[in-house]
């Protein structure tokens, strides 16, 4: 994409999923044409005061009417201002950006954390193979619904309030699940057992990573991630998290 | 209308750089701007060997600015002129290349190393406050920069800018040493050394602690600096900090500076380079100004 | 609950008081915020004669803080103590009076003639920028700033707070320096030298060319060194700059200050004070903390 | 008013009189109650980057509906913030803030030049004595239609093109207009011009003068002008425009 800036994307819809997480649908049509899912889209604050780009992952493409779909959390001041938004609201965005999951057409776990949960709902529609989802959460479960059209769910909640009482490792091994490839997103403690646990069960995983941003291109050097191999890039054992991921194969990289 | 400018024997087209570590090698940014457009590209600091940088988190949002500790991670000088060099050349733009070490050896090193490549211009980054040897220490004391801009003068093929920390008492002082010892230009300001605190984790906003300050919050101190600088020395200036558009950088060109480099804002507004240069064109359309060395220094 | 302080003998209700000069002598303010809800009200500075402050244009905004070369218009020490100090006692809130002088002798007189006067504590300014003499050219020399301390801890009966420039290489050494000559206190930051220029009118957009930046922009580097101030002395640190809401307060308190100070912020919000003891009381029971003190440099 | 703090006012009408003339209607009923000419109120900026308030002069009062109007011109990123505003939206201010006219029941001239002409049209209504009113432009014409209730209407245009060529002195001269105090409001070198012929003709005159403000309620001093006298505030001679004015008689200050 020549010359690819920022662009002026409309809010179509806004509502809460529960009360913390936001879905939004906005309208810019070239993303939405380009966009796969795993890749994300850095948003901008209307509040002049706030610089930097959030980032965050694509949860659904409706490619026909050109609407991109994002599932935020309340974090701080900037994820508040973008609750705040309302329908033919404009926000200024950048995207899509870094490489998103690779699709392998062989049997899956698609497993999500918490708000790492949203940019696997975009993967389990395009993805064309058996597929099996693992959807973890604190306490109250948000999107599962969503993912039954596309696969077996299962979901796991720390405080046992819906399906099984524990971690998503705790729900594959309880109701056994077998594949040869994860997908996975969420909180670095639980990627770190995902890689284990592939690692222990000879599957190969790809893990989908978060760090600060600044540019969101590549240019920084602000979020990066540790790397087993020198970078071709970088030259050093570390890579770039917008530009070379946020997906990555988990035997990669060191989190 | 004339927007070309000559510091030391170069000309660029426009006086319009990128400010060092935020633009890449150029490459990153090549797909969302022209780089012929621009009047140089300045590179991010490069060193002898590879530097794989600080620990993450290195950055961190603050009010009207941003803090960065990146720690000068980059490739190393090998990597550098055999990939980005040939890279950058394909534009019609020149080459500035930001120099880093952590001894004087170390910058002599890759200067000497540079001298033989094709690109225009050295900026010897003596003022990055995020790693712990070298940088920064070399930039806040005159008897180093004279030191350091002695050995470098007598190495490097091209003309080199010495680019100064604003953690400074006195901007003049060090301006002035970079002069005595033959800079060919110089460079401000780099970020200030700030910190954050997160008060939830109560704990640092970035693991190195403190990060480098930088964005439009410090734009009056970086303005005011420029403009001390050039009270005191007669060195060519490239000023920068807080530049988002053209009257941003007018101030600086105003102010006495001969080039501006566009730094955080290309973060904010990848377009924001060209969208200065367009700027300042139609400043000096607007209020008839044929040479834009007319405004440089204009208000005193 | 608590959020007493107790700084060189003063116990102060809660860790909160003004910056000097954004709260005139609490009477402007009096409409507005209750005056015995604060630990402290610091006045603007005052001085043996009355000053007449700087030329108009005095201000001008910059994103995220403003600049300003009031030049430290004040009544004189007469008038301050006759009318401004009986008004303040009325409230339930302790009085530190701000000290301004253009040679040591001056400061001399100010402290000599409050020794005798009902208020708490003095805190001495040696870091105004916006003066041709005097101000800030002490505070940016530990071996002023230790003789200047030196001549007034000999005359002050109340305790007294040295206010640092930040505009200076190395805050520590400062601070080393206030602490070695008997300080009881230090304050930090006061305003960074910074400039605008009008690009339309190719002028400087203040009176004085140059003016203090503070407000939310000048944060990072305010809490930046409040924490190199802390590491460095033993003394008690009443911390300020860009604080707007609890959260920026205790950023400064989590850094090392044991008192805060809110500037810029009163102009834009009166009832910032307030807001920020609320704040932090929120906080403390949010994180069921007993004691502000526990909160003191908790992040190192 | 104790404690009296910062609002949120409501925008009930914005319009534009002319390329870069606006005028505003906003509902505050506290602060409509307690208004008087010549006052002013301190506008915030919704933009996080833009701190310090905008002092914009009240031009009309309705105490009856609780609201304020203002007249502004587009001068920077403020105003144009401003102009942007819609009905329903709000906008933070404060105030009434400072002294305004001293109504004095004498023969009146009301002078305005510019943007200064706004704050004269609620001390055209409320002046209660016979009244002349001068309006000085550069070229087009603004708000004087709205004054021809209150008294006779002189214009002078600087090219001409209405009334009187020249400046506001020029139309008084030409039209012999008699008065006993002078009302004005306008850039300073047309007040310093009024100053010099009320002393000439021996009237008093009340001027509404300008300067950057902080805090816009006397406690920073920014906004200072200098004065005949030592002002008992400040014990030297400055007085605030803010908090002592916006409104002086000529002869206390100097210009
Ligand atoms: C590739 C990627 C995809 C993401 N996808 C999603 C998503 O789909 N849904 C979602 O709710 N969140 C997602 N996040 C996290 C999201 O970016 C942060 O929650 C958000 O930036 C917080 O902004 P804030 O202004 O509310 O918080 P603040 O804490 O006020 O933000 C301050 C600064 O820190 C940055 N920051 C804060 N938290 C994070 C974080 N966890 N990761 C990266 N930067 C952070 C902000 O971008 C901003 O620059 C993603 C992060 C990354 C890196
Ligand atoms: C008592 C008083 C009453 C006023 N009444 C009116 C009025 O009724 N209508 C109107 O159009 N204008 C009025 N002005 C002028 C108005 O305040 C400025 O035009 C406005 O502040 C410009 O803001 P900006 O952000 O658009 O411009 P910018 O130039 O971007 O403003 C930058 C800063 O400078 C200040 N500033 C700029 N110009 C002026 C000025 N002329 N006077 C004071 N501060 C200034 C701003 O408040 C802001 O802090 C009045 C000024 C004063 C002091
Ligand atoms: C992320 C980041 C990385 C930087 N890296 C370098 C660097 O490698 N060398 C250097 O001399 N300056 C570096 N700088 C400083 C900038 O070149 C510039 O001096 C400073 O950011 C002020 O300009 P700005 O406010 O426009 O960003 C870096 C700044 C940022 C924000
Ligand atoms: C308008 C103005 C006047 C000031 N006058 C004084 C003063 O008289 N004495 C002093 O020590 N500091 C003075 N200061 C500095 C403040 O006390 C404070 O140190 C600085 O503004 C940083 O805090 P802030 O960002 O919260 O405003 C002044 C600041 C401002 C903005
Ligand atoms: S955010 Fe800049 S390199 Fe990734
Ligand atoms: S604006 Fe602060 S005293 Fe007038």
């Amino acid at each position: 994409m020549p010359f690819a800036l920022k662009k002026k994307a409309i809010i179509v819809e806004n509502t809460s999923l529960s009360e913390d997480i936001y879905s939004i649908w906005l309208e810019e049509r070239e993303i939405a044409l380009s966009a796969k899912p795993g890749q994300f889209l850095s948003l901008f604050c209307n509040d002049a005061s706030r610089l930097l780009p959030r980032p965050i992952s694509i949860c659904e493409i409706d490619k026909a009417k050109g609407r991109i779909r994002l599932v935020f959390r309340l974090a701080g001041q900037g994820t508040k201002e973008f609750a705040r938004l309302k329908p033919a609201d404009t926000i200024e965005v950048m995207g899509p950006l870094g490489n998103g999951f690779l699709p392998e057409g062989k049997k899956a776990l698609l497993i999500g954390g918490g708000i790492g949960i949203p940019p696997l709902l975009e993967l389990a529609k395009q993805l064309d193979c058996e597929k099996q989802i693992v959807l973890g959460y604190r306490d109250k479960t948000f999107l599962n619904e969503e993912f039954l059209p596309y696969g077996a769910v299962y979901v796991s909640t720390e405080d046992g309030s819906s399906g099984t009482r524990g971690n998503v490792i705790d729900a594959i091994r309880e109701h056994k699940l077998e594949a040869e490839i994860i997908y996975a997103c969420g909180p670095t403690p639980m990627l770190r057992g995902i890689k284990a646990y592939a690692k222990e069960q000879g599957m190969s995983a790809q893990l989908s990573l978060e760090e600060r941003m600044a540019c969101g291109v590549g240019a920084c050097l602000a979020c990066v991630c540790k790397s087993r191999d020198t970078d071709h890039h970088t030259n050093v054992k570390n890579k770039r998290i917008c530009k070379d991921g946020p997906v990555f194969y988990a035997d990669t990289i060191e989190l | 209308m004339n927007t070309n400018i000559t510091i030391a024997g170069v000309t660029f087209k426009n006086p319009v750089t990128t400010a060092s570590g935020t633009f890449g090698s150029g490459m990153e940014y090549s797909d969302f701007v022209d780089l012929s457009r621009l009047g140089a590209v300045t590179t991010k600091g490069v060193s002898n060997v590879p530097w794989p940088g600080n620990p993450t988190p290195r950055i961190a949002e603050t009010y009207g600015g941003m803090l960065n500790a990146i720690g000068l991670q980059n490739p190393g000088m090998d990597v550098f002129i055999q990939r980005d060099i040939p890279f950058l050349r394909k534009y019609d733009t020149k080459i500035i290349v930001n120099v880093v070490g952590k001894t004087i050896t170390d910058y002599c090193e890759v200067v000497e190393r540079l001298s033989d490549c094709d690109v225009d211009m050295l900026e010897i980054n003596i003022s990055c406050p995020n790693v712990k040897e070298g940088g920064i220490a070399f930039g806040q004391d005159p008897k180093c920069v004279e030191d350091i801009t002695g050995e470098l003068k007598k190495r490097a093929k091209q003309p080199i800018i010495m680019k100064l920390s604003p953690n400074v008492t006195d901007i003049a002082e060090m301006a002035r040493a970079a002069q005595a010892a033959g800079a060919d230009a110089i460079s401000l300001i780099n970020t200030i050394t700030g910190m954050k605190i997160d008060i939830h984790r109560r704990s640092f906003a970035l693991a190195n602690k403190t990060g480098g300050l930088s964005g439009p919050a410090i734009r009056p101190i970086a303005v005011r600096m420029v403009y001390q600088a050039a009270q005191a020395v007669k060195l060519p200036i490239i000023g920068m900090g807080g530049i988002s558009c053209a009257e941003d950088a007018l101030e600086f060109i105003m102010a006495g500076a001969s080039m501006v480099a566009v730094g955080t804002a290309n973060f904010i507004n990848p377009a924001a380079t060209v969208q200065v240069i367009d700027g300042i064109e139609a400043y000096m359309r607007q209020y008839g100004v044929d040479d834009i060395k007319d405004l440089i220094g204009c208000v005193k």
